[in-house]
């Protein structure tokens, strides 16, 4: 199948993105204003302690031999020390990883379960009464701050209702998942909004298109036109606009994981940012961009693999 | 097979707003909050910084249809002034993003080659980019305040469209009326801009309309991870944000500022897909 | 019996005591880790914590305690060598935030494997005191060296009333009943856990829906509402804490006394503690927090009358005074006290620009002279008033806690302070301090609050010292 | 007509629009007999397309409405039973065919599937059976290794064999009555000649139905038993195909006849008289060669493989001359066009416009080439800027050229107008208020307005209907005359060549295989792929047939386009 070929070749590409965010990231975290030792030590810091932090860190080399530095740790598979947590930051990444990775997966299974219903009525409806709905609530659903919505799950499901965790992860895995629930529902509800618009969209050409007419023409029931031929070709473009959008969704699951006290990355992140952990700002910004290039790379495979059509 | 010229005759009209109910709805919606910002000084019942130690936290009621916040500020008067700062950061924190992209992703989708692939290189880097941490380090860097937002936002955003534009452009610029240009002997300017682009921008139109509401939620974002406007400046993201501490005494904090995101947010996605359908953008 | 859950803001970062100076990992380190010597319930006393008994030579140079019968979780007995080994080492150790602290000890060494002897330097009448730090808690020498960084990440030995089982990072600290602590029999709990929840309101929603026992760092805004709840106990604990107005001294007419005062006089602080902490905090009136060692209750009060505010400061040349306010972003408190304080200024004629910047940042400036006026907090670390003062007051490094306040009478007095050990003298000496430091406006006290935390009705005895210590030793959940 | 399979009475079809109500479909009444061919003839708009989806209720939008008249298949009235019960006549009974296989055919299923889902659904087959009945029909329709094939993706085939995998997927339910819905109209002569032999097989073997639509009089004539004739949605004439032929009696059948490009009384081309005295050619092209890199780029991976479109051509072009450029699609005419104008980079060889060489002197050619060479385009609607009025494009080429004073642009533009015989009123209109026709005038107004001395029109008269192609045929031929243009003349339809150019030149696979008089390329073609592509085209003539023997076209699948 040489159509997958790509597959081998594309990671070469990886390497200049990569070698760019590293670059990006290391020059913009230390043009942060304040100090980790600073903040590491609190407002009764001694001149002295903080030198000696600073000391400790290699903060005190020029920049470019602390990226020189950082590279050949690089190539050694290590990222450095955490200021604040004095382990190497790739250990502390691997105890957050999980949770953030699940988040994220569940959130979009969730946002595709909700989004593929919700085009389909709209788009077999369009201009009718169940369309304008779908419509109406995808906008309310994008409009809402993710924290507010969040925290009005949580309200009414685990204290009003009480069937679900407030927050937190849990250890064994259906915990997990009922802990995951409604952290990944806050994200779902407002990424399952855009990817219902586009596949609405996909969908009401698709039941338009010479393909379902020729489908029709041969006989097959409306069932049939919309779920062997119009979806799968919806399909595309909805892969690549979730592909783009997962920086984005990234990003989102910061605010989520804060709100939900999951103990991923994103509350890793900012706290990092925010007591100028440099090493760990860094080492998540390289993750979550490998992670970002990682899931174009599959959404390339996907749409390879849904549409043979498509060479890469 | 000769067209009908189009004049719009009173039933004209009424079939054309028929037909544009979408586009009347969501410009109406922006126009009213425009309408609201303009007018703030004359609407708002209370000056939107003022405190009243005597009236903190009140529920809803005549004097304060909205209520009012822990410091007696009333809130109809902070989201009606809201709505200033609010729309200047949906314009802002679209309009440069789009200029910069929509210039990049001309000249990347034109000129192709070396061009394209450095752009390209950068806009996956951006891409790949964890979006929060750039809007956070530059925001941390410039100090927390709309200026820096919208720089943040600039920096990130333009991808978006650069990607947008530049997809069509290469699309275009095989079309006949392209090769038409350069074998006529236009310049590059000429071509690019005056008849690529405008063939090319309308995705982009829709898009940022959608992007608005992005830019509100991610300004709403910031605030809530402590770093939006400058108090006392009323900002809805930050009233928001603000006013989680009493969300389950003094609901009325949150509740209305976030119903005005809402509705601009719905006012902004209903005229793009309006626009969308007037365009003939398919997504 | 029963397992504690804890809600609070932030993870712990390590567990090796020498190289933290946050607060959420000291909690956790006085549940795990014991120290010589221990501060009580009330906050304002010593009391025997390893160290069974201790004498002070004459010249108030030499210090010898007598190490308690006492086992590590391990099994291992707790000696003197353990004990001048965790006092070397955050001295010496390079990773130690705190070696500054402990530089006056000359030499520290066990002379029998029950008594350690600990030469100072110069006298020190906070000595003592510093010693009751966690991070100076007594750890065991073999298991340190074993490994630091495995120390670090999860504590092979303790000398604490538990034990760490485990540790989720970003998550909770997992701790289990350390059954050969030397007071075991106190201790009702099979084991706490420290759960981190950053968002207030999802912390207390946690306690509410019983899905955790109790939770610490309850905003002011959410009392009034919890303490209706029947299933809720609101622990409001006396603490240190006290939030004060900075001021740079070397900023244009701020330098004049009668300027400063004046803006002493334009502040409500009353109006603060009402709509800030809805009431539950109370008007400072002194740098040494009330309820702590030598606290002056007598001290001066600035009456809040910005007619006379703007009269002084129109003498003083000073009617079109501009300031420059650094406020924290992100901090709820911080940000409702400027915008308060905004507003009152400007009704004594001073104009005040509000400028949000990120907590790291504001240090920065603070630090670098690049601001006027802006709101900080202290509480203190140990017991003796002498760290804060030589701080705030004492011109020592930090510029008298980035103020530039410079009184060299002051200063003197807070040295003599230091030195005098007994204790009568020495409180004579800190309210002549604290009335100096008032009269000269060196900064703003606003006002005193508690510790606020909240628990399910089933938990009792769940305490915070003024130190912020928690009791856990005596908490029980039935 | 006795055994009339399907009749149609008084077929009537309204659009409801916002604004008004247009009759789409005039009460029309048609009568198919069992195993007949009727051809439906029209110009684009009407009402062909409407009347075949008509018969099986699939309206492309829910504001047109079969109003009144009834559909009879074999007695049963399909304007009058259930939608369950249609979806068993459409593709059980009529089968349909569309123009264009690339857009009809499923582009993520494979085309086995694609056929095998019909018969699963309509004869309640299992998936294996469906498959062998699938692979069965595959080879049916000529594919040569049908079990192969049934694992392939439409995007995988050439033209012809799409449209024999739709025609294999219309089969599969084996209906009475096929609905060819111009099923050629996208294909090459040769390809289209192979897709009618078929059709007219099937019909034999099967004992099939067709209603055939179509444009081209010539494919009426050569497969069709019985014509009729539309027009605005109207009925005109309808009869058996020689009497329609031969003795038509609506005027627009007449004119519609007459136009035929094949019709021998078309007026042989006045052999230019290219005068006798030694002039330097305007455009010399020697040994060019343009090679196109495909797939692989340096990061994408995948091998870089080279595609010749044109290898080797040497041609002189003397002033004044009407070349036409034929051969099928992909044969290298359209990349000869952008190469000669400068739009395509040369791999090597030469080619010089009044002397100046576009590979030694790129820029002085180039700016020699934009001042007196224009091009016309295939699509008129794709070629002009919908965002811009027609005197806008038109004038801005006056502006950008600078040949004439800004003043006098407005009325160069009326005079241009006049020159291609547009309204001066279509100044101020944009291509989307325009008919085809009308868009290519201003598209060759445009052209003109360089003052060219050398105009290349790349199958400007494709997508036009027979009769606005006699049109803009007859204004290029005016126009050359007069203004003594020289003009390049691409299209794939031999027919319209003959009519209107002097010399023709054959290209097959990026190679000049024939080149000269057009009398002599035609009546003597010396080059046998020449021969074949004379042979495929459709005569109006029934006599002159394009499937005797002697013109026999090899039914073979493995279509030159598919060569390596
Ligand atoms: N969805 C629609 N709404 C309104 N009018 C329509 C619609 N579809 C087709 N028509 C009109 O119906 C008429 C007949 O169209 P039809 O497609 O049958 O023409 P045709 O003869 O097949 O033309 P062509 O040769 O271009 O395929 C045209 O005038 C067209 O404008
Ligand atoms: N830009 C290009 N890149 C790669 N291959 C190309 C390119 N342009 C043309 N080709 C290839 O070159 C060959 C000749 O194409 P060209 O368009 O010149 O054919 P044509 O004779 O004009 O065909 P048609 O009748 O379909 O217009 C084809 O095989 C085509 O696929
Ligand atoms: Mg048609
Ligand atoms: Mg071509």
């Amino acid at each position: 199948m040489h159509r997958y070929r790509f597959v081998f070749l594309r990671p070469l590409q990886f390497l200049p993105v990569i070698f760019g965010i590293s670059i990006i990231t290391f020059i913009l975290v230390r043009l942060i204003p304040g100090d980790p030792a600073r903040v590491l030590l609190g407002t009764r810091a001694t001149p002295t302690a903080i030198a000696n932090i600073r000391a400790q860190f290699g903060l005190d080399e020029p920049i470019w031999l602390q990226y020189l530095y950082f590279l050949r740790n690089l190539a050694n598979g290590e990222m450095g020390k955490s200021i604040l947590y004095k382990i190497d930051v790739l250990k502390l990444i691997a105890t957050r990883i999980e949770p953030t990775l699940a988040l994220v997966v569940c959130s979009v299974l969730l946002s595709i379960a909700i989004a593929v219903p919700m085009a389909s009525i709209a788009a077999r409806n369009a201009g009718r009464g169940p369309d304008h709905a779908v419509r109406i609530i995808s906008t309310f659903g994008i409009g809402f701050p993710p924290f507010w919505l969040g925290l009005m799950l949580i309200i009414l499901f685990s204290v009003k209702l009480d069937l679900l965790p407030v927050s937190g992860y849990g250890a064994t895995f259906g915990d997990k998942l009922s802990h995951l629930i409604l952290p990944s529902l806050t994200i779902a509800l407002s990424l399952s909004t855009v990817l219902t618009r586009s596949l609405r969209a996909a969908m009401i050409e698709g039941l338009k298109s010479d393909v379902a007419t020729a489908a029709r023409a041969r006989g097959m029931p409306e069932r049939i036109v919309f779920w062997r031929h119009v979806l799968p070709n919806s399909l595309v473009p909805t892969i690549n606009l979730l592909a783009v959008n997962t920086g984005w969704l990234i990003g989102g699951t910061v605010v989520v994981e804060s709100v939900f006290a999951l103990p991923g990355m994103g509350q890793l992140l900012v706290r990092a940012i925010f007591s100028r952990d440099y090493m760990v700002v860094q080492g998540v910004a390289m993750v979550f961009a490998c992670a970002t290039v990682l899931v174009n790379f599959l959404a390339d495979i996907a749409t390879v693999a849904a549409d043979p059509r498509v060479k890469l | 097979m000769s067209a009908r010229a189009v004049s719009l005759s009173h039933a004209g009209w009424r079939t054309f707003l028929g037909k544009r109910t979408m586009l009347v709805a969501g410009a109406s919606i922006l126009l009213f909050f425009i309408l609201m910002a303009v007018f703030a000084p004359l609407i708002a019942p209370y000056d939107p910084i003022l405190q009243d130690g005597s009236a903190r936290l009140q529920a809803p009621s005549l004097p304060h249809p909205f209520g009012t916040d822990n410091f007696g500020r009333d809130i109809l008067s902070r989201i009606i002034w809201g709505a200033r700062i609010d729309l200047q950061i949906a314009f802002i924190g679209v309009v440069f993003p789009f200029v910069i992209g929509t210039i990049v992703g001309t000249v990347a989708g034109f000129f192709g080659g070396i061009v394209d692939a450095v752009f390209m290189r950068i806009v996956d880097i951006i891409l790949a980019f964890p979006f929060l941490v750039l809007m956070l380090s530059i925001i941390t860097i410039l100090g927390p305040g709309l200026s820096s937002f919208y720089i943040a936002m600039a920096l990130v955003g333009w991808v978006s469209y650069a990607r947008l534009i530049r997809a069509q452009i290469l699309v275009l610029k095989n079309n006949d009326y392209a090769v038409a240009a350069v074998s006529l002997g236009f310049g590059r300017m000429r071509i690019m801009f005056r008849h690529l682009l405008p063939n090319a921008i309308a995705g982009s139109i829709v898009f940022s309309m959608s992007d608005a509401v992005l830019v509100l939620l991610s300004g709403a974002a910031v605030s809530y991870l402590g770093l939006g406007v400058q108090p006392p400046v009323a900002e809805w993201g930050v009233m928001v944000a603000e006013g989680q501490s009493f969300i389950t005494t003094a609901w009325w904090i949150t509740l209305f500022p976030g119903l005005s995101i809402v509705c601009l947010a719905f006012g902004f996605s209903i005229l793009g897909d309006a626009l969308g359908e007037l365009l003939g953008v398919h997504e | 019996a029963g397992v504690l859950t804890i809600g609070r803001r932030e993870d712990s970062t390590t567990f090796d005591p020498i190289k933290s100076a946050q607060n959420v990992d000291n909690w956790v380190f006085s549940n795990v880790f014991d120290v010589l010597i221990r501060v009580d319930k009330t906050g304002t006393k010593l009391e025997p914590g390893l160290a069974e008994s201790w004498t002070i030579s004459g010249d108030g140079l030499t210090y010898t305690f007598k190490i308690r019968d006492a086992k590590f979780s391990d099994g291992s007995p707790i000696t003197a060598e353990d004990a001048a080994f965790s006092l070397l080492r955050i001295r010496d150790n390079k990773g130690s935030l705190w070696s500054d602290s402990y530089k006056i000890v000359e030499t520290a060494e066990a002379t029998d494997p029950k008594t350690l002897t600990v030469k100072l330097k110069t006298p020190s009448a906070p000595f003592l005191s510093t010693l009751a730090l966690p991070n100076v808690s007594v750890l065991s020498k073999k298991a340190v060296e074993a490994g630091e960084d495995a120390f670090a990440e999860l504590p092979t030995a303790s000398s604490g009333a538990f034990i760490v089982k485990e540790w989720r990072r970003g998550d909770r600290v997992i701790l289990e009943k350390n059954p050969n602590f030397w007071q075991a029999d106190r201790v009702k709990l099979d084991g706490v856990e420290w759960i981190s929840v950053p968002d207030d309101n999802t912390r207390m929603l946690n306690v509410q829906a019983g899905q955790l026992d109790t939770a610490i760092f309850v905003p002011f805004s959410r009392v009034e509402e919890l303490k209706k709840d029947a299933n809720l106990t609101v622990l409001t604990d006396t603490s240190t804490r006290e939030d004060h107005l900075l001021i740079n001294h070397e900023h244009g007419a701020l330098a004049k006394k009668e300027v400063r005062q004046a803006l002493d006089m334009a502040l409500d602080k009353k109006a603060i503690v009402d709509t800030v902490t809805f009431g539950i905090g109370t008007v400072a009136n002194s740098y040494i927090p009330k309820g702590s060692l030598y606290h002056y209750d007598a001290n001066y009060q600035y009456p809040y009358d910005p007619a006379k505010a703007k009269a002084m400061l129109a003498d003083a040349g000073a009617s079109n005074l501009s300031l420059n306010y650094v406020v924290n972003a992100g901090n709820e408190v911080d940000e409702q006290i400027a915008v308060l304080l905004q507003q009152q200024l400007a009704k004594a004629g001073v104009i005040v620009n509000l400028q949000k910047v990120d907590p790291s940042q504001s240090w920065n400036m603070l630090i670098d002279g690049s601001y006027d006026i802006s709101v900080m907090y202290w509480t203190n670390d140990i017991l003796d008033p002498d760290q804060k003062t030589t701080f705030v007051l004492g011109h020592d490094t930090n510029m008298n806690y980035m103020t530039r306040y410079k009184n060299d009478k002051v200063k003197d007095l807070v040295a003599a302070a230091r030195l005098e050990l007994d204790p009568k003298k020495r409180e004579a000496l800190y309210v002549e301090i604290q009335k100096l430091a008032k009269d000269d406006v060196h900064w703003i006290d606003l006002y005193y609050s508690p510790y606020i935390n909240v628990a399910r009705k089933n938990v009792e005895n769940f305490y915070q010292n003024p130190l912020g210590r928690f009791f856990l030793e005596d908490t029980v959940k039935n | 007509m006795s055994a009339a399979i399907l009749s149609v009475r008084d077929l009537t079809v309204k659009a409801h629009l916002d604004d008004e109500t247009r009759i789409l479909l005039d009460a029309v009444s048609l009568d198919l007999a069992k195993g007949e061919i009727l051809g439906l003839v029209g110009e684009s708009g009407s009402g062909k397309s409407l009347f075949c989806r008509s018969l099986v209720r699939l309206l492309p939008s829910s504001r047109l409405k079969i109003e009144a008249g009834s559909v009879l298949l074999e007695g049963q009235d399909l304007t009058a039973i259930s939608d369950a019960e249609m979806l068993n006549i459409r593709g059980g009974e009529i089968g349909m065919i569309f123009q264009n296989p690339s857009s009809h055919l499923d582009p993520v299923m494979r085309i086995g599937d694609q056929i095998a889902e019909g018969i699963r659904y309509h004869q309640g087959l299992d998936g294996k059976s469906a498959r062998r009945a699938a692979t069965e029909i595959l080879s049916q329709v000529g594919f040569p290794d049908p079990i192969c094939q049934y694992q392939s993706y439409p995007h995988e085939f050439s033209g012809g064999m799409r449209q024999r995998a739709m025609i294999a997927v219309a089969l599969s339910c084996n209906p009475k009555i096929l609905i060819a819905d111009e099923p050629t109209t996208a294909l090459d002569v040769t390809i289209q000649a192979q897709i009618l032999q078929l059709l007219m097989e099937l019909r034999d073997r099967r004992g099939l139905s067709i209603i055939l639509i179509t444009h081209d009089l010539g494919i009426v004539a050569q497969t069709c038993d019985r014509i009729a004739i539309m027009r605005g949605g109207k009925l005109l004439e309808e009869g058996p195909k020689r009497q329609i032929l031969s003795r038509p009696r609506d005027p627009y059948t007449i004119k519609l006849i007459h136009s035929h490009p094949s019709m021998p009384d078309a007026e042989p081309v006045a052999e230019v008289a290219v005068a006798a005295a030694p002039v330097k050619p305007i455009l010399e092209i020697d040994d060019l060669h343009v090679r196109f890199r495909v797939g692989g780029s340096l990061f994408r991976g995948s091998a870089v493989k080279t595609v010749s479109a044109v290898s080797g051509i040497s041609l002189q072009i003397m002033p004044g001359e009407t070349v036409g450029i034929v051969g099928e699609s992909g044969s290298g005419k359209s990349t000869l066009a952008r190469a000669v104008l400068g739009l395509t980079p040369l791999t090597s060889g030469h080619i010089s416009f009044e002397g100046a060489d576009l590979a030694l002197q790129r820029q002085a050619s180039l700016k020699k080439l934009r001042r007196e060479a224009a091009m016309v385009f295939q699509d008129p609607f794709n070629a002009l800027n919908p965002r811009m009025t027609i005197g806008q494009t038109i004038g801005e080429v006056l502006l950008v050229q600078g040949k004439i004073a800004k003043a006098d642009i407005p009325q160069r533009i009326d005079e241009l107008l006049d020159l291609v015989g547009l309204d001066r009123e279509f100044a101020s209109r944009k291509p989307r208020s325009m008919s085809g026709g009308q868009c290519q005038r201003a598209g060759i107004a445009r052209a003109l307005a360089v003052d060219p001395k050398l105009i290349i029109a790349d199958e400007c008269v494709a997508a036009l209907d027979v009769t606005i192609q006699a049109q803009i045929i007859d204004l290029f031929r005016e126009l050359a005359a007069r203004m003594n243009l020289t003009l390049l003349f691409i299209a794939h339809d031999l027919a319209i060549v003959r009519n209107l150019c002097a010399r023709t030149i054959v290209m097959y696979r990026g190679e000049v295989v024939e080149d000269g008089p057009s009398e002599q390329v035609f009546s003597r073609p010396s080059h046998s792929y020449t021969a074949s592509l004379v042979a495929a085209i459709p005569d109006i003539n029934p006599d002159k047939s394009l499937f005797s023997d002697a013109r026999r076209v090899p039914q073979s699948i493995p279509s030159i386009k598919s060569m390596p």
